[in-house]
């Protein structure tokens, strides 16, 4: 099951090469049928899917490379399966936007799904190669991405975003392979590599140094400081529907791998960095704030805001407990929702005026009520207005946080305030005040671009209000890796 | 005579070949001085067998072996510069200079 | 006791280099294709041989100057291999002199079995006979395009740098005899010494010239850039891996009486080549100058498996060997492809997803692979590489090899973003690609694909060839 | 005594000869001194008591080489070159790396300072010519290839532009 | 009834969804009646509670609750699951509390009918004000801190929606802004209030931490911290000093709009989240203190700016802020009943003098005083109930404001006799500007002609509530006062062991225990009323100081207050300018935009250099030193993807000049020579 969620995008992809160019039509519904396989498929899981059990789950194991012991080796849990349901329905979601893509179709949506394969891959995958080839696999069509589809400043921020992640990710597989050959007998296999008996191998030092190499990988991914700045760029350069799933899910990426790899095999190196781990936190949230409130584009604004949000979540890891970690691990969902719905909006607006500049606007609230509404509602949901899902995931980290680290706790609420004031006088010069008649000929949102919001504006208002169900998903999982 | 007395001209020999074929301007001046670099072996080869290694004739005919391969460098050589000539009237190596980055 | 019984292949090639040879004089100049065609069947004729007697205990043993065993059957099979391909481009490549057919197949073949013979070689005496086959040959096949002022000049620097590096290397040998009182590289062993070290550093530098590693590569680029594109894609791709051979084997033979310093050097100009080269080719723009430099980087990348000098380094280097051949000739079939048309300043890849998408999309796989990006081939091979480097706890050489390895992907993607991020200048035409040029993109493409995404049969083919016979 | 007077006058030659070869302006003048160096090595060849060597040196190099040296620098010579440096601007860099690299190589030199020939030389050609055609039968074949292929370049090469 | 308490803040919200979402915008639509008539049914079950409470058929408190979620915890090295619950907590300032705010919402709501017609924004008004009463009804009854905490902020974003319910208009954008951030502010000590309260109790469900802390199980100093978060979060809610300068500007809102959050919603918040979390402060009597001093300061300066002010609506701020000061200095010193109690009546006559000012402006389309007086002629109604008001507010006897404040005076001379002074001086300035207020509107000649002529008495729908709220104004006091009813209803929280007692002497808990019950038991007996000369004087200096205003203010001439106004310019200005509390605050603001704008460089031009361009610094100075500077900048020009590595690779290139191939040679050669030196070392 887990591979028809992983592989259905990548058959969807190879469709989509092999239909000509000019069948547009035939080519979306490709792209959808094979996003919305994954995504029913993801989501029958949760007929089976054991909330009481804290094991992998829907394991399928085949040798792949005999030699060199790497499996095929896939497996959710808590933790990671809900970042599957979250790809597969951040990436219909994305699709939908993607549908406004006028130009070179047929490539858009290969690399699209391809993109796809790869997202799903590094959320299943238990073996370390497996892990690091999807990883890798989600740069190549990232890169033509906002490379071909993007801004004005697209082809180097692709660049920059492609060589960044890479030169992070490779002294990720550096680690990957000292730990395999650390361990005895040598495997890549996540799962075994976290057993006390192949723990008892690496010694501290080494755990460090291990760790060290998988933190550099996943920090710039994630994006901790001060490995952050390609963030701003490929978010602003990116095509809407590109810059949610980055912010929605690539994101992700990292720090989902800080939990499973750097955390979950490399735990004494882990627990060494922790007081650097709480500083960069605590950056992350204080600095990404107040750099989002030097902006005035309001998608750099995001990007920003998106590096504030990520320092929630390593400030619930840093914290080290069981609050901390599901706060860490629910404030990547809602934070991939709320985000990625923010980027929408945004992309709504800059379709119809071709700015993001929030000085060009003024008192759109008066001629575009429901999108006001909807921005409004979002940017309440980011800056964790309680009853929207932001609010309990990122109280959580805090919670998590604050008894082992009070005093950096207590520095970061100034991110928060931070946080407000940016949203809100982004609001205010955007929607409210006399209305800019520059503008008077804009309309409100179209139905397609409801679709693509509204599912995500009712999964916030539902998370904030009963996040009990997604929780629940998690909490098993999140005690066991603590129990350890 | 010492073995030594021969390895210095042999080393001699060949240092004076690298000069050469770092610094000649002409390309026949590069190709002299490698021969003299190829010689400057050739002197090792022999001394080496008729002080160290007398029993046998693998000096010498190695020797042999690289005067061969010399000739045929130099013949090839020679003939690639007659067909350069042709087409650029030079023999200069500094004029070759259409190759760079 | 010379069991020359076991380079059969070796002269049965040679011997089809001089029938390709006189063949010329007896074919009409109409038919002079057929020359061609010959050369790349003999060549594939001797692959399928070797292939077919893979195993059979008749093909392996020792011979007096020689050795044939799985490790040299595995490196005679990828310089046929890349023989056979580079031929095929021959002949959808236009600005050769059809007249000449005969003689560069002929070349294409002696050096294809000067190289087989070197992989063989276990002394140094025909070591340097065939390097010398190979290096003559080669110089001559630079300069093919005799009315062509670059490939008359890239002919004579890489002729100039050929012979004063043979020249080092000579004086090396004759170090080494002085040294040992022989040319086998098994006596080296026994006579310790500094003559023996700094005899073994010439010949390293010999041996650098032809696997372009730093100091020595200057030649490379534009040797490449001068040098007809078939003979470009051959040079990357046959000399190198047969020296890197050859290498292994000295390594395997003689090294171990040298000290620990000599890895420690391999190290620094493993580290060196692969720097030296990505670093320099980010300002080319000439598409083969570039891929010039990476294949120096890429020598460099090899080097580390053989500083590391452990089984998994060995096998690794193998590995990487393999998969080099399909990438780099895949990468060199697209741009011969390409700049056949608009010549090969990077500027002839503009827009090329517009004129030929599938073209576009198979030179990023094989640029893709060269950079090391999972899944293709390129990435298993560097795994194998830089997880031997961490085996053996050379760390600053892994981290080198990575760094790199990201840099290079600045230059491979300068070519990918004028594929797909520029227009092309005017309407996008339609591009003529020949059918031999699809056939070795094609086989190229397969090995790219088929190498990374199951590596194993490869894996396993080098673990049982990675034995050295003494 | 006489083989001191021997040795001493040849290197003498062999080493004069060859920095004319390195520094003359003239490049015929050059190729003239590379024929007696090259002279000289055989002399020091038959000193050294390779005979057959040394017949080899003076028929293959004196005067082979160094006249089809001779005969392409007069076919490409110009009057005009003589007034140019022959010597390019990196010379002092060079004298620098000859200098630095002669300490190495000299000391592998004195390392045999005590080392005298064990007896007297005997002739060998005969053994040169059973090695030729047994053991190093391969490699001798494989010269003549090497021969051959440098053949067929100067052939390639040097054709008439007829062929164009 | 008490068992679907729930349903009282619940109905208002699905109110408000209804009026949001259902039917046109449609400036007469009759959505609104839906919002009243779900008010009408809260008030109805509310009273329903209150009046069970006040005959005791229901036992107070009376709490419930749900499982909402379930988060893993650990706890001081304890892990558990702790399951967050939902719930409903009623005790009996909630019961009285939900009463005022039900009542106080329907008559806004009603008069907004009125007042509002005609707006484009008609019915989303009604949902907001809905909305906003929802949250402070899910305030005041939630059982669990951390959902009071989430209505408390929800309360945030409505206000910030009334406040800029005309954000056409540049002044109510900044006003709503301006009241978010600042009570944002506040809100983060709060915040870790309520962290800090986690991480001790590892519950949020009020009761168990009151039971945390009934056993002293909480160090004092924790308890304090705690205490000081409390506080800086009700300072932002309820605009004490020095976060009270959103208020003022609050005032861009619409009227009924202002009155809700005045009188019933906003401002109350932050004393009810200190009387809800009282024990935190008597288990801490630095914060106890830190409470009184700082509604004391905040009572005092708002008076002392409202007598300046000549905007009707912001004197009525200022009188807000000041009352707010006196219910949390009461809280402070003690007098948890009397703080409560004012904030009941306060209520209903804030809300009056809101809607009669309300409807004033209606009358004039003017806020400014000096173009007003005279209007008792015109609007009689309004004039004699805000007469009412203004009597209850400036405390003469028999009204509402009579009881409260008495009381809470009384509370504080037996807490502190200086406190009691100031605030007695902050009560005769709040008869003093209440009054100047009311005579400058309703009494003297009319002084804009144009404005007078148009003016006239407001419909039922406004005069109705004005009614309604005028005669609550008037008895609420008394009738709560009445037989000791409020003591009953709204009793003072104890708490068994005083912090340090259990902490220091854990063995003896026991012992310790009738001690602190001692202890609390000497407070108590504190609760008596003011000596009778000193009750008799401050009527007397109350009734004085209206003179005074009438004298001042009476017209048709004010010579008397310009001549002071001249006379007093510096102090004028200071108070004008709001003791420059604005100013420290915009230079706040200003400052942190500068940090922010400096972050952002740091980050565009040291972090982006330093760790993405290339290798950085290292690199630039690399290639500086292979003097290929300038082939830098003309290569990241011209391919556009400066990027990684490309200084490294400029520095590398520059040391060989390609193309000639005698340079190759040399590197060979070097090569060779350190070959041959190499062997030296051997």
């Amino acid at each position: 099951m887990l591979s028809l969620i992983v592989w259905s995008p990548l058959v969807g992809a190879l469709i989509v090469l092999m239909t000509p160019k000019e069948k547009v039509r035939a080519i979306q519904t490709v792209s959808f049928v094979a996003a919305g396989v994954a995504l029913a498929a993801s989501l029958t899981l949760l007929l089976n899917f054991d909330r009481g059990s804290a094991a992998m789950q829907f394991v399928e194991r085949w040798m792949w490379i005999p030699s060199l012991n790497v499996q095929y080796l896939l497996g959710i849990d808590g933790l990671s399966y809900p970042l599957v349901l979250l790809t597969a329905f951040m990436s219909v979601i994305a699709l939908v936007g993607s549908l406004g893509i006028k130009e070179r179709v047929k490539e858009y949506f290969f690399w699209f799904l391809l993109l796809e394969v790869g997202m799903l891959g590094v959320f299943a995958a238990l073996d370390l190669v497996l892990f690091y080839v999807f990883w890798e696999l989600t740069l190549v069509p990232m890169y033509f991405l906002i490379g071909v589809w993007g801004g004005p400043k697209k082809e180097f921020a692709a660049i920059k975003f492609f060589l960044y992640t890479l030169s992070g990710s490779v002294f990720m597989l550096l680690s990957i392979l000292a730990l395999y050959f650390k361990s005895a007998p040598h495997t890549f296999d996540m799962l075994e590599l976290m057993k006390p008996g192949v723990q008892s191998l690496f010694d501290p030092r080494f755990q460090i140094l291990a760790f060290l190499g998988l933190y550099f990988g996943m920090a710039i991914k994630i994006p901790a400081f001060p490995f952050h700045t390609w963030l701003p760029l490929a978010h602003v350069e990116a095509p809407t529907p590109i810059s949610v799933i980055l912010a929605a899910v690539l994101l992700k990426m990292g720090v989902y791998g800080l939990l499973r790899i750097a955390y979950g095999i490399t735990p004494l190196g882990f627990a060494w960095f922790l007081p650097a781990l709480i500083v960069i936190a605590v950056i992350n949230i204080v600095y990404g704030a107040l750099c989002a409130m030097a902006q005035t584009d309001m998608k750099k604004m995001v990007a920003y805001s998106s590096v504030n949000h990520m320092g929630y979540c390593l400030l619930g890891i840093a914290g080290m407990s069981a609050t901390g970690f599901s706060g860490a691990a629910f404030q990547m969902v809602n934070h991939g929702i709320i985000t990625g719905a923010l980027f929408l909006l945004v992309g709504v607006i800059y379709d119809r005026a071709h700015t993001r500049d929030v000085s060009a606007f003024g008192g759109l609230a008066l001629k575009l009520p429901v999108y006001s509404g909807l921005m409004a509602m979002t940017c309440f949901a980011s800056l964790g207005l309680p009853g929207l899902a932001g609010f309990i995931s990122e109280f959580m980290c805090f919670l998590g946080a604050f008894s082992a680290w009070p005093w950096p706790t207590a520095i970061s609420v100034v991110g928060i305030i931070a946080t407000a004031a940016f949203f809100l006088r982004m609001m205010q010069k955007v929607f409210l005040g006399a209305f800019n008649e520059k503008w008077a000929g804009m309309e409100d949102m179209t139905a397609r671009e409801l679709i693509s919001v509204m599912p995500l504006a009712v999964v916030t208002v539902w998370f904030g209000i009963a996040p009990k169900w997604p929780l629940d998903l998690m909490n098993k999982t999140i005690e066991h890796m603590l129990g350890k | 005579m010492t073995l030594a007395h021969y390895l210095t001209v042999a080393s001699l020999l060949f240092l004076i070949g690298v000069f050469g074929a770092l610094t000649r301007r002409n390309i026949i001046g590069i190709l002299m001085s490698i021969e003299l670099m190829f010689n400057a072996a050739n002197i090792n080869l022999a001394a080496f067998e008729r002080f160290l290694h007398p029993e046998g004739v693998a000096g010498a005919t190695l020797a042999l072996f690289i005067m061969t391969v010399a000739a045929a460098e130099v013949v090839v050589g020679l003939a690639l510069l007659l067909a350069i000539y042709r087409n650029t009237d030079t023999a200069y190596v500094e004029d070759y200079n259409l190759l760079k980055g | 006791m010379l069991n020359l019984g076991l380079l059969t292949p070796d002269l049965v090639l040679a011997g089809l280099a001089l029938a390709v040879m006189l063949a010329d004089m007896v074919l009409p100049p109409s038919r002079s294709r057929w020359l061609y065609h010959l050369a790349w069947v003999s060549a594939a004729g001797v692959l399928t041989a070797i292939v077919l007697g893979l195993g059979k205990p008749a093909t392996m043993g020792m011979g007096s100057l020689w050795v044939a065993d799985s490790f040299s059957q595995f490196f005679k099979m990828t310089t046929l291999l890349a023989a056979v391909l580079c031929l095929l481009l021959s002949l959808d490549y236009k600005a050769l002199p059809a007249r000449h057919a005969g003689t560069f197949g002929a070349l294409m073949l002696f050096s294809t079995a000067g190289l087989m013979l070197l992989v063989s070689a276990s002394d140094l005496l025909l070591v340097f006979v065939s390097l010398e086959l190979v290096s003559i040959s080669s110089f001559i096949l630079a300069g093919f395009e005799r009315s062509n002022p670059k490939s008359n000049e890239g002919a004579m620097k890489y002729f100039l740098f050929g012979a004063f590096s043979s020249a080092i290397m000579v004086f090396g040998i004759s170090l080494y005899y002085g040294a040992a009182g022989t040319t086998k590289l098994a006596a080296g062993l026994a006579a310790p010494g500094p003559m023996l070290i700094l005899a073994l550093i010439l010949i390293f530098l010999g041996f650098g010239f032809k696997a372009s590693l730093a100091p020595m590569h200057f030649w490379v680029p534009d040797a490449y850039e001068g040098a007809p594109t078939p003979v470009t894609t051959f040079l990357s791709v046959a000399p190198k891996l047969a020296t890197f051979a050859v290498l292994m084997r000295v390594y395997g033979t003689v090294f171990p009486s040298a000290q620990y310093e000599l890895q420690a050097l391999v190290a620094l100009i493993a580290s060196l080549t692969m720097t030296v080269g990505n670093f320099t080719a980010f300002f080319q723009d000439d598409a083969k100058r570039l891929l010039a430099y990476s294949s120096i980087a890429q020598a460099g990348y090899l080097l580390i498996g053989l500083a590391v000098g452990t089984p998994l380094g060995l096998e690794g280097v193998m590995m990487y060997a393999f998969v080099y051949v399909a990438m780099n000739i895949g990468a060199f079939a697209v741009i011969q492809a390409v700049g056949e048309e608009g010549g090969y300043g990077l500027d002839a890849f503009d827009g090329l997803s517009k004129r030929s998408l599938g073209l576009a999309l198979t030179m990023t796989f094989f640029l893709l692979s060269l950079a090391g990006i999972p899944p293709l081939a390129g990435f298993m091979g560097k795994l194998y590489i830089f997880a031997s480097a961490v085996e053996a706890g050379r760390w600053w050489l892994a981290v080198v090899g990575v760094v790199n390895s990201v840099a290079s992907v600045y230059f491979y993607f300068r070519i990918v973003h004028r594929m797909f991020f520029r227009g092309t200048r005017g309407e996008p035409a339609g591009l003529r690609v020949g059918p031999h040029v699809y056939g070795a993109i094609a086989v190229a493409v397969a090995g790219v694909l088929f190498f990374g995404i199951p590596p194993e049969p490869l894996i396993a083919g080098v673990r049982a060839s990675a034995h050295l016979l003494p | 005594m006489i083989e001191h007077i021997v040795f001493y006058s040849l290197s003498t030659v062999v080493l004069v000869a060859a920095v004319c070869v390195v520094t003359m302006r003239n490049t015929v003048h050059s190729s003239l001194f590379l024929g007696l160096s090259l002279a000289g090595v055989a002399g020091l060849f038959a000193a050294l008591g390779a005979d057959f060597l040394f017949a080899a040196q003076v028929m293959v190099y004196v005067s082979g080489i160094a006249v089809l040296i001779m005969f392409s620098v007069m076919l490409l010579g110009r009057a005009s070159d003589l007034h140019l440096r022959q010597v390019n601007e990196q010379w002092m860099a060079a004298v620098l790396i000859c200098t630095v690299s002669s300490a190495g190589l000299l000391k592998i030199a004195r390392a045999y300072c005590g080392t005298l020939a064990p007896s007297a030389p005997t002739p060998d050609t005969r053994a040169i010519g059973r090695l030729f055609m047994g053991e190093w039968l391969l490699p001798f074949e494989l010269a003549s290839l090497v021969l051959t292929a440098a053949l067929l370049g100067a052939v390639f090469f040097s054709r008439s532009e007829a062929s164009r | 009834m008490i068992e679907h308490a729930y349903l009282i803040p619940l109905i208002p919200f699905f109110a408000s969804f209804i009026m949001l979402f259902g039917g046109k915008e449609d400036p007469h639509s009759n959505m609104p009646w839906v919002g009243i008539a779900a008010m009408g049914v809260c008030l109805a079950l509310s009273v329903s509670v209150f009046w069970g409470a006040v005959t005791g058929t229901v036992a107070l408190p009376y709490e419930h609750n749900w499982h909402w979620f379930s988060i893993a915890a650990s706890i001081a090295g304890r892990s558990f699951v702790y399951d967050m619950p939902v719930g409903v907590l009623i005790d009996g300032p909630a019961a009285v509390t939900l009463v005022a705010v039900t009542l106080v919402s329907l008559m806004v709501q009603v008069y907004s009918v009125a007042y509002m017609h005609g707006d484009v924004r008609f019915k989303r008004y009604f949902a907001f004000v809905s909305f906003f009463t929802a949250a402070m009804l899910g305030l005041v009854a939630s059982s669990n801190l951390l959902v009071t905490f989430a209505c408390w902020e929800l309360m945030g974003l409505c206000s910030y929606l009334l406040i800029g319910f005309w954000f056409e208009r540049e002044g109510p954008c900044e006003a709503q802004k301006k009241a978010f951030m600042t009570t944002k502010l506040g809100d983060s000590g709060l915040y870790l209030a309520l962290l800090l309260i986690f991480a001790k109790v590892g519950s949020f469900q009020l009761s168990q931490i009151y039971q945390f802390f009934d056993k002293g199980l909480m160090p004092a100093t924790i308890a304090t911290v705690i205490g000081i978060g409390i506080l800086a979060g009700a300072a932002g809610k309820s605009a004490q000093a020095p976060l009270f300068i959103w208020l003022p500007d609050a005032m861009e809102g619409p009227t009924p709009g202002s009155a809700l959050i005045h009188a019933a919603t906003m401002v109350a918040a932050g004393i009810l989240l200190v009387s809800k979390t009282y024990f935190v402060f008597l288990a801490s009597p630095t914060a106890m203190e830190s409470a009184a001093w700082m509604g004391l300061i905040t009572a005092f300066l708002a008076a002392s700016m409202a007598l300046v002010s000549y905007d009707i609506k912001r004197v009525l701020a200022f009188s807000t802020v000041s009352q707010l000061g006196f219910m949390m200095c009461a809280l402070g010193a003690g007098g948890f009943t009397s703080g409560l109690f004012h904030m009941t009546t306060h209520a209903f006559f804030k809300a009056l003098l809101f809607l009669g000012a309300g409807s004033v402006i209606h009358s004039v389309h003017t806020n400014d005083m000096r173009q007003m007086g005279g209007l008792s002629k015109k609007m009689p109604l309004t004039f004699l109930t805000m007469l009412i008001a203004v009597l209850a507010i400036a405390g003469v006897p028999g009204l509402s404001g009579y009881y409260s404040k008495d009381m809470i005076l009384a509370d504080v001379w037996n807490h502190d006799h200086l406190m009691f002074w100031i605030l007695l001086c902050t009560a005769l300035m709040t008869a003093f500007y209440m009054f100047r207020l009311f005579f400058l509107t309703f009494w003297g000649d009319d002084r804009d002609h144009e404005k007078f002529h148009h003016a006239h008495e407001s419909p039922a729908l406004i005069t109705g509530p004005l009614v309604v709220l005028a005669v609550l104004s008037a008895f609420a006091g008394a009738g709560l006062n009445h037989d000791g009813l409020v003591h009953k209803l709204i009793p003072k929280p104890t708490i068994s062991v005083m912090p340090g007692a259990a902490v220091a002497a854990p063995a003896h808990a026991s012992e310790a225990k009738p001690e602190a019950s001692a202890h609390q038991a000497s407070t108590e007996h504190h609760d008596g009323h003011l000596p009778a000369w000193l009750h008799m004087t401050a009527i007397v200096l109350v009734l004085g100081s209206i003179t005074l205003a009438f004298l001042m203010y009476r017209g048709p001439t004010y010579a008397a207050a310009d001549a002071i106004k001249a006379n007093l310019g510096p102090v004028f200005t200071l108070l004008d300018r709001r003791w420059y509390v604005d100013d420290f605050f915009y230079a706040l603001v200003t400052v942190s935009d500068k940090v922010a704008a400096l972050a952002f460089w740091i980050d565009a031009n040291v972090v982006d250099r330093v760790f993405v361009d290339g290798w950085g610094l290292l690199m630039r100075i690399f290639a500086q030193i292979s003097d290929a500077f300038d082939n830098l900048f003309v290569d990241s020009a011209v391919d556009g993807v400066g990027g990684l590595g490309n200084d490294l690779g400029v520095g590398l290139r520059s040391l060989v000049r390609e193309g000639q191939v005698q340079e190759y040679l040399m590197y060979a050669a070097i090569a060779f020579s350190l070959a041959a030196t190499l062997i030296l070392t051997r």
